[in-house]
């Protein structure tokens, strides 16, 4: 497989996230593990939202429906039905799928179709400059909650177990190696593969910074076992003096995708209409 | 000329609907026509509701004002409808129920119990085959063949076995003979329908909402998403129930958000995809609409309306939302609306709208409303090979000499080349941004310029192949114009007031958007031209003004959720 | 008459905000009135953006098409902007830039290499003070006085201490005289600008975003629910940063749908609530609009434009959201649209927003855009005592022997005495379903048309008390007609036209629905009537036809997302 | 408190339901709290969607919006901001409240204002006719899902848990008097609590029906602690053989209502506009 070289994903959009973002090193782990699973450019379908994270897919050669805030996951879901042999890849950021998004975040879960979903959780609304975003720490300070952020940051990896999805990680843009294992290993995954990917965000926020996820972040040792609900769930609670990277947890559960009897035959795209079988319908009303 | 209305009424839960289903498909394969209005509560037992259906040799799309025979299934129908009869009207009904306070009605009328439930019990030990007694008995008040009535009973109940099915005969030839007694042939001859001396002609029976969804299939539909919504919901429903068997996959969104963007989605990756709602769920829509439109997304919406604002009222009938489908959606974009007017017309505008959505890459809305999408229909037989399937400029394959493709290229017609995603040696960007021809986010103004240009220019093809307006009547001095099931009731309307003396044309406007020029012509040949439509504002009114320069001279409108007649028109009409 | 424009470009995060909001500041002080444009791209940094400030004796609400000075912040800002100089601007510029290429340049401009970033770094170790070098080198081509600037600075910093106050006005100080040795005083008299000969007057500086939430503030708000949406999101960022101190509560949604629910809640319970969003936002509003419109909840939205469909142009500015903010929403119901020109009127309109949307018990829509929410607009005082709180039919006490409350009391004029949840001795059922007067769920035909009739009945006090358009210019030929933002363009536009012997008056709609009647009368007075807006299909001369029947003779439209100008419009005219 | 008698609850509105259907059983169990923790009617404030659960408030005497389907909590939440000194009770249904209502019920956890919600879980659409919910068993026949739905059920403790909720309880329309405990408890509750409630649909799930529950339905033991949050999430999982019923899970968050310093002086509707204060702003802008 791995014949396929890194700048064969060359995009001719000039990138404009800041100098320095950790956005730039999502984008080079995203390649990385692209070219380390074989995937061309072609049969790749990014479905991504909007805001700085959701830029990304522009900066790679691939095919993008670029929606709306908050709908990269609907979108995604539509393509894998339609076309189950494309490798679906959804991106956005923490406000786009945990706020606007939060809705089809748990659906899709549910459903279970295979694609890979990435959230560059900078833990903040980038490209509206700055405001509290969900998973902003509580007494977070920003244009909208001047006077501290009074709410709950979110959980987005206990609300990924709890509706039992097939693979949940946590990434680190610090570390892009670590992160383009995490990435690969969710492209070769049945099922719905979910990584929030801690972001930097150098010009808006000023607490969750490079150097205090490097003081926390550390690996899931290599014994960890992510098929255990029980310990997942612990490893999730771990938010403050330590924060695993890694895989959290995975099951076995069958992707949609492999069980809808439509498409065993093929992709919905690929097969023939049955032209014959849907003019019959008619005679059902006589 | 026949015209017969039978109307069942009772209690929600107690199988008005299937007494109509049966009378109306025995009958249609007799030939003759049928409309079957609903007036259902938003509930799902107790309340009350009716069924109507009225039966003619000639087409019919609306209610007529008198009620031939009345089949009560409690107490309230009685009171509720009678003052609906003819003058000798036949009002079956158990004869348990109390009606004592029935001498408020009409003298003429024929009141006649009948040991419904007992005949049932007898029929199959099941108080549910009152349903198929009384069938019998307006098969025996029709005086029609009581064969023709088992053996829809046959096919009907066929998938619920053969015991099922005899029980239902037995019941329904008990009703048939116990009404033979009373009303021998000849007795009532307001209820009479004369078997057709034709052979009886391959005619179909179908609501709006499987006319819907069997027009998406026969158009190549492989995709639908949805979330349910009265008066749509019959759609995914219908669909759902062939999925397997035709290769579609229906999937149940978790709200219409979801369900617009996944519809977006599957469209993106190649395949024909629909979605359905109601007012509510389009308003969710609108923004996913307005994706479609800056994306070059085909797409196509199925709006049953139903009487807003809000919640409205969920189970009943209007056409409040045309301005909506038209300006829904933020900023400007080229759509299609198109606005069947029974269910032979919706897979024809199912049809045209997945042709539409794929060759000029927008979004197209087929309007119907609780009255199309719940009514049944006659159809005369459909030429499925008369339904094209054009996909436009879809492209799988790519030249990498010619270049890299470009999704937005620039083109005279506004439309560029699809490439499929998956196509080898080409990858496509599809951006809500706006973009240059590549697909990546542009901020300059001439880019801005030329793309907003390009989008907005399809609306001149789409508007030089707009649907012709259906004219009837040959009248010269009123033109009634309406749009979507307004249809037969003006023409129904057109024929009265001919009949009467007046001088009427009728136009029904199958595409409200954009309009056909030939509808400016048109109503330059009559006196007074009279707009007709289900809504209080008068939203067809104002199109035909922006879009035509047509200032109507009266309007005839009626939101009460209850479906337009040829009577309320000619009524109206006559104080205009 | 002074009329001088300074512009301020360079990569996004340069700071060029801050050169022309110190500027701004320090003149509006000074009793000139100030327009300042913001032109940006939607990214944090890097890309082009600039910073325009007209500066003028008169009051200002548009671009000219002359810059007076231009303060490049990178090369790439000469090449883009040298166009747009007069003919002999002057052009600073750091003395680092490669200008190999500035040959291209028209020899009349004047060349200003400045060591701003030395300068800056003199002063106080930081290349964030180049832009006070800068401001002081335009407060010397303007040959104005120092004094004033360092107050502004003095002013602008102090909330950063002392230390940075100093180095700021240091800086300036180095820019101004650096500037001195170059430019003596008259050498560039195309700069110059006179200090007032009156008393300063009590102006006002701000942008449209806190106009809209200031006016809101004094209107008696007490709740904003809203979602992050350019050019929406200063509204809510600055009631939230006045919120502990007025006693507001400013809540960030998970989405615009909760955003708006959110103030329906707080309005139920009977606090003065608003949300603000853009189009996209607005669409996923829609249904909560409806719900509006059906429970008759008072609801303020401010739909800040953007250029469309989907997400467009984040960051430019376009009227293409007029027909989406009339028709948007499911169902037919009354509502009202503002559409403020300026930011004194957006204060204005904000306070008949909430006094409309309680009398009335309404949704109303105040349309902005990005010109309107990012300029920034010199404002004669405010007169807070002219603005009044009118909450109409609220009452918080119910005297039982009056019989049970009813929330939808059938009244004339359509509205509904409104108790406060918690009034003792009372409850109001509030419905999205079609309703009783008491509130509950009806299905009744004749209830839906009382109900919908009383509904639609507000839209005749509506129009009655309509505001009246505002009418400029003395010629009696072409009446150019605009609403929102359009309005200093066109009357400077009228101006123009005047002056050079033309016959125009202009006439700016401060509130697209309902239109006053006046508008009507007024049209007649004119051989021709133009409509000019900023939108590709023309919204309000639709609006114009379907509302009062003018058809309008002309459209002036631009769509390029940039704003329109006195110029563009009289251009546009030579060619109509 | 107990003063109050449960008439006094009695609406004038004909009820809609069907004839055996749970959800009688939940307005007498609402009734019955109200009437325990001795709310007057003109002090409540029901939020309540679309469905056959959002009517019950319409059967109570009660103040009431009955908004959209989907969002019965944006409207509870911006009614307890504006009027804290309201009792506010959001009421809907499983699709209501799960599925058109998903992402407000994730982020109002995370708010925490006090406030009770109550979702009549039949895991079936009653309203439209019988489709499959977000709750329907995996393999759920009906209209939508004629083959048998694919998707795994949602699991709302395991989310609730998840986002910290202050009071988590499941609550069986069967059992009357313990639901009424149950609805009272979270009356009491300063935070957000929120009752999952079994309810039978007579007419529509014919797989989860009475019998079927209360073969499974089992009351946690007294000991049970559920400050717990291990045994919570252990508990919340229990689906199948048996299906406990009570207070699974809650904590010690304190509401944002009681953290909110600009509703220490009062309620934002009984305050009195300072309107110098607000005028003082106009200087600001000199
Ligand atoms: C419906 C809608 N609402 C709001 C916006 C404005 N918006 C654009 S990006 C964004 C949030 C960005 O934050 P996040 O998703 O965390 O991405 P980041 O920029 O931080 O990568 C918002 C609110 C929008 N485009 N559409
Ligand atoms: C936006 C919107 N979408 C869809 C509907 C139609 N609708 C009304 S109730 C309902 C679902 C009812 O199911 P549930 O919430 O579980 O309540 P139940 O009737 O089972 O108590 C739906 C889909 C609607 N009213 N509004
Ligand atoms: S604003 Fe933050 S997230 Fe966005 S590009 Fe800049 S650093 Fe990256
Ligand atoms: S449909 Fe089900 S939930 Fe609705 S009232 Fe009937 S039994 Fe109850
Ligand atoms: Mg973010
Ligand atoms: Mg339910």
């Amino acid at each position: 497989m791995n014949k396929i070289s890194e700048d064969i994903y060359q995009s001719h959009d000039p990138i404009a996230w800041c100098p320095g973002c950790f956005n730039h090193a999502i984008l080079q782990a995203v390649k990385g593990a692209l070219t380390r699973t074989g995937i061309p450019p072609h049969q790749t379908a990014f479905s991504s939202g909007i805001g700085q994270a959701a830029k990304l897919p522009h900066y790679l050669r691939c095919n993008l429906f670029n929606g709306l805030h908050g709908r990269a996951l609907p979108a995604a879901q539509g393509i894998k039905l339609a076309n189950h042999s494309l490798q679906v890849i959804a991106e956005g950021g923490d406000g786009d799928g945990y706020a606007e998004g939060g809705n089809h975040f748990v659906h899709a879960m549910r459903r279970n179709l295979t694609l890979t979903y990435l959230v560059h959780n900078n833990q903040v609304y980038g490209l509206t400059k700055g405001q509290t975003s969900p998973t902003s720490e509580a007494g977070f300070v920003s244009p909208s909650t001047p006077f501290g952020s009074l709410n709950l940051p979110e959980q987005p990896l206990m609300m990924a177990i709890g509706a039992e999805c097939s693979l949940v990680a946590r990434g680190f843009a610090g570390d892009i190696e670590h992160l383009t294992g995490l990435i690969a290993a969710a492209l070769n995954n049945p099922g719905f593969s979910f990584i929030d990917i801690l972001q930097p965000c150098v010009t808006f926020n000023k607490v969750n910074t490079l150097k205090w996820y490097q003081e926390r972040v550390y690996k899931l040792p290599p014994e960890y076992d992510p098929f255990d609900k029980g310990a997942a769930l612990a490893r999730a609670q771990e938010w403050g003096e330590r924060i695993p990277v890694g895989i959290i947890y995975r099951n076995s559960r069958e992707p949609l995708d492999q069980r809808l009897p439509q498409l065993e035959k093929g992709t919905l795209l690929g097969q023939a209409l049955d032209l014959p079988a849907r003019r019959q319908l008619v005679d059902e009303f006589r | 000329m026949i015209d017969l209305t039978i109307k069942i009424a009772g209690a929600a839960g107690q199988g008005m609907m299937t007494i109509s289903t049966i009378l109306a498909r025995s009958l249609t394969r007799q030939g003759y026509y049928i409309y079957g209005y609903q007036d259902l509560m938003s509930r799902i037992r107790g309340g009350h509701n009716s069924s109507a259906i009225r039966i003619s040799d000639h087409p019919v799309g609306g209610l007529s004002e008198g009620v031939n025979i009345l089949i009560a299934l409690n107490q309230d129908s009685i009171k509720l409808h009678s003052g609906e009869m003819i003058d000798n009207g036949v009002i079956v009904y158990d004869e348990k129920l109390q009606i004592e306070d029935l001498k408020i009605l009409n003298d003429g009328l024929n009141l006649f119990p009948v040991p419904m439930e007992k005949l049932a019990v007898e029929a199959g030990q099941n108080k549910i085959l009152v349903n198929s007694v009384a069938c019998g008995v307006c098969f025996n008040l029709m005086e029609y063949d009581f064969d023709v009535l088992a053996d829809t009973l046959g096919d009907i109940f066929a998938a619920k076995g053969d015991a099922m099915v005899e029980a239902n005969i037995r019941a329904a030839r008990a009703g048939f003979e116990y009404s033979s007694k009373k009303f021998p042939p000849g007795a009532c001859p307001y209820c009479q329908l004369k078997a057709e001396s034709e052979k009886p002609k391959a005619r179909l029976l179908m609501n709006g909402s499987q006319a819907a969804g069997l027009g998406a299939a026969l158009s190549g539909l492989k995709f639908m998403s949805a979330y349910p919504m009265s008066p749509s919901t019959g759609i995914m429903e219908y669909l759902a129930s062939k999925q397997t068997e035709l290769g579609i996959v229906v999937e149940q969104a978790e709200d219409e958000i979801a369900a617009v963007n996944l519809a977006l989605g599957g469209s993106f990756a190649g395949v024909r995809s629909l979605t359905a709602t109601s007012g509510g769920g389009f308003a969710l829509m609108a923004e996913g609409l307005s994706l479609a439109g800056m994306t070059e997304t085909p797409l196509v919406i199925f709006l049953a309306q139903r009487p807003g604002p809000a919640t409205g009222f969920p189970t009943r009938t209007e056409q409040g939302d045309l301005m909506f489908a038209l300006y829904g959606g933020h900023g400007e974009f080229p759509r299609a609306i198109l606005a069947p007017g029974d269910a032979a017309e919706t897979i024809q505008c199912m049809n045209i709208a997945f042709n539409l959505a794929d060759r000029y890459q927008i979004p197209v809305i087929v309007l119907g409303d609780q009255n199309l999408n719940d009514s049944l229909w006659t159809l005369d037989d459909i030429d499925t090979g008369a339904l094209t399937i054009d996909r436009g400029k879809l492209i799988d394959s790519w030249d990498g000499s010619k270049g890299e493709y470009k999704r937005y290229h620039l083109s005279p017609d506004g439309i560029s080349p699809r490439l499929v995603p998956g196509t080898p040696d080409a990858v496509g960007y599809w951006d809500s941004d706006e973009h240059g021809e590549e697909g990546h986010i542009a901020e300059e103004a001439a880019v801005r310029l030329q793309m907003n240009a390009k989008r907005l220019r399809k609306l001149h093809g789409l508007q030089e192949e707009s649907l012709a307006p259906e004219l009837c009547g040959a009248g010269d001095q009123v033109l009634l114009v309406g749009f979507g099931t307004t249809k037969w009731p003006v023409k129904e309307a057109v024929e009265v007031i001919n009949r009467q003396g007046g001088s009427a044309a009728g136009l029904h406007i199958g595409q409200p958007y954009p309009l056909s020029m030939e509808i400016r012509e048109i109503a330059r040949g009559y006196q007074r031209v009279i707009v007709v439509e289900q809504n209080a504002t008068g939203q067809l009114d104002k199109l035909l003004l922006t879009e035509l320069g047509i200032r109507a001279d009266g309007a005839i409108r009626k939101f009460d959720g209850r479906p337009i007649t040829a009577r309320y028109i000619t009524d109206s009409l006559k104080t205009l």
